[in-house]
């Protein structure tokens, strides 16, 4: 979707503000978010574009008013009551109004299982043998298109053609996954010239790589 | 919007947090002992200094370099960092002729393995929006000045795959351990919004 | 500039709301400040493309929260504090400290005067002779730039091709008359098939005309 | 945010304009006869029933059409319709083959001097945003259904043309006057997001 997670190339944000010997957490709440998502998200009931969706799909300003963790904890809401763990009601009260049925129980991670949970991370790459479709080297072109769903090819890429510097090999498509299908497809880190991009404005030895799916290409002219 | 607003609105966050956890723990869908893990494992265990001491081996072991270069996740695990937000790794150089710079735009895609959870700014706005267009610019408000023949390479974290910037190994280190080595580096560096600043010598101001 | 206001082609800002048998306003304050903002305006020390950035060079998060009529109270504020018209400490206590000198007091709008200014209303046209760069039938690509000024080429259209289909004729150059530059151009309307914007999603014989002048376009290949 | 918020933040906004116009009043920026003389004419003066008789005209006078088409601008003035945010007039035509539609995605311009003042939902977010890119979605969400085999044409209003649809004149309108043919042009009909429906025949239910 064209919305306002998709911020590379705006103007009018602000200054970055950066701060000396920052804490890891500003609020206490930010630790409990942070942790209530990764436990949560152990039930396995939704994969991390699933999760990256809920929570770019917020009204915009809503989505940039909110902090980092805010939109976490608008991303968890969103993802318990879509997926049926808990309920509207049981979210408004803040109390049970049932126990989880076994099988669901039987996966919630107790404290050592989580550090080896966390430890291991998750795995994105597919055993899949799949052809690449380009090979380093090439140009390829992003296709312009403007889906309303999940997408990992940014808006600013759109249209603009790179040449493929690397192929990481077979992934699970981004755009795919989160709507629930498992692709298999290469990612290359494809090379931008930055006046490509940004037109001439931009230093003509720059440039941007963005990592992207053959589901994001075709090929270009040399 | 005034401050007061800007509190009470962080005050609803803090009242919705703390009833949704109320509410997974008693319906048990979370475990509290393993909310305590999730928190100990990123505020104490895993930070920068993980990353550091990757940065300090490459600098003193050329094979280890070449290793990681080609392949960071299996050299960067050989270390003991790896897991979740950092299962498939990149390292990009910085050298003389090039300067890299890690960003998400999309969201705030960080490899926490190495270097923890991001700081506030890499996760706002304003460095996702202006680190693709803009990145000299962005470099200069770190108070880092990249000179005109020198390329930016801006790599945006859209896939599962992580980057960390080797710094360029700064002069008069000559006879540093990995650990002072490991000492100078700083999370910023391997973001590339800063270099590695030489060490202090003893007794100079 | 690339901010939030340039809103074509985005998702996730949800459905039309229209009303049935709507009022011209809804609050007696939205009255006041279209009226104040067109008043203030008539002291001409600042033209309609200075008046437009004012309004959309806020923080992207407080463009997509205000209603049409709060952000032209933002951008009245703005104008008056950075032409001198009024102090920061006059808009804050809602006080004058002192009266208008003499040469701008006479500029102020009486009310025969005003609705003479209405009725007229005001002239972008510009009488100079301006060669077409373009002529009608020609393909043009709208240049790939991203000025962080005001600029009224929509994002959506940037690197993209269309034909000029009319020349409206030669008008004052919005983008730098924001700057308080008048240069004279030809405006063209460039007629774009919706699938050059937007995929192969969008519909073979849809197309979307936007209004560019010379600078905002080069020659593309027919 | 909650319904409390968003009053209370609507009264802020009453209170800063009612401070600036009294500022304003007092250091003699603005006479406030003028002030009312502008609202007077865009309230009570100014509106889509101008447009609507310029439809019916140039249903009723193809010559008149014909000029319509060829200088909006001269023509609309010449029915007295002039002035700030109509000065420089486009009319496109819908037939049987095409459909046009009227945005601003940029700000909010409309032509005051035929249609009067923007209705809310032509100046917001969603209109603005989705009438470039889904406007048949836009078109349905009015109820308007466009056949696949007609052309949808969006103008996107970025400089200082100022455009008016002329609706498809409905069937059964044989013998009526242009006043009673104004009586069936919407303001929606001019901006394109509707049709002009058929007259209502007496008795009908």
């Amino acid at each position: 979707m064209n919305g306002a997670h998709d911020l590379g190339g705006m103007h009018g944000l602000g200054p970055i503000e950066w701060e000396v010997d920052e804490p890891v957490f500003h609020h206490e709440w930010e630790r409990r978010i942070l942790a209530l998502t990764l436990a949560a998200g152990a039930m396995g009931k939704w994969n991390i574009d699933i999760s990256r969706h809920a929570r770019e799909n917020q009204p915009p300003a809503q989505y940039l008013a909110n902090s980092y963790y805010q939109t976490w904890l608008v991303g968890l809401e969103k993802l318990l009551l879509q997926t049926g763990l808990i309920s509207a009601g049981e979210l408004a009260s803040g109390r049970s109004a049932g126990a989880l049925p076994d099988a669901l129980a039987a996966r919630v991670l107790k404290a050592d299982q989580m550090a080896a949970v966390l430890s291991r991370g998750d795995q994105f790459r597919m055993a899949d043998e799949v052809a690449a479709k380009f090979a380093v080297g090439e140009s390829v072109r992003v296709l312009n298109n403007h889906p309303t769903h999940h997408t990992r090819a940014p808006r600013y890429t759109r249209g603009h053609c790179g040449v493929v510097q690397r192929d990481h090999g077979v992934f699970v498509f981004a755009d795919a996954n989160a709507q629930g299908n498992k692709l298999a497809q290469h990612i290359y880190s494809v090379c931008f010239p930055a006046q490509e991009l940004w037109g001439d404005a931009a230093k003509a030895n720059d440039c941007v790589y963005v990592d992207l799916w053959d589901g994001h290409l075709e090929a270009a002219a040399g | 919007m005034s401050e007061g607003h800007d509190h009470s609105h962080l005050s609803d966050t803090e009242l919705r947090v703390r009833s949704l956890e109320s509410l997974l723990v008693e319906k048990g869908i979370v475990d509290p002992a393993a909310l305590d893990t999730v928190v100990q494992t990123y505020e104490e265990k895993i930070g920068p200094q993980n990353g550091a001491r990757v940065v300090a081996r490459a600098w003193s072991e050329p094979d280890f370099k070449d290793w990681l270069l080609r392949d960071a996740s299996a050299a960067i695990a050989e270390m003991g960092y790896h897991g979740r937000q950092g299962e498939h790794m990149n390292v990009v150089e910085n050298t003389s002729q090039v300067h890299n710079l890690v960003v998400c735009t999309l969201c705030s895609c960080y490899p926490w393995p190495v270097l923890g959870l991001p700081p506030t700014w890499y996760k706002s706005a304003p460095y996702r929006s202006r680190a693709v267009i803009d990145p000299r610019g962005v470099l200069r408000e770190f108070g880092t000045e990249v000179p005109d023949e020198v390329s930016v390479r801006v790599w945006d974290s859209t896939a599962e795959l992580r980057y960390l910037v080797l710094p360029e190994r700064p002069l008069g280190c000559e006879g540093l351990s990995q650990e002072d080595l490991a000492a100078l580096v700083t999370r910023n560096s391997m973001i590339g919004v800063e270099k590695v600043a030489p060490p202090k010598r003893a007794g100079a101001a």
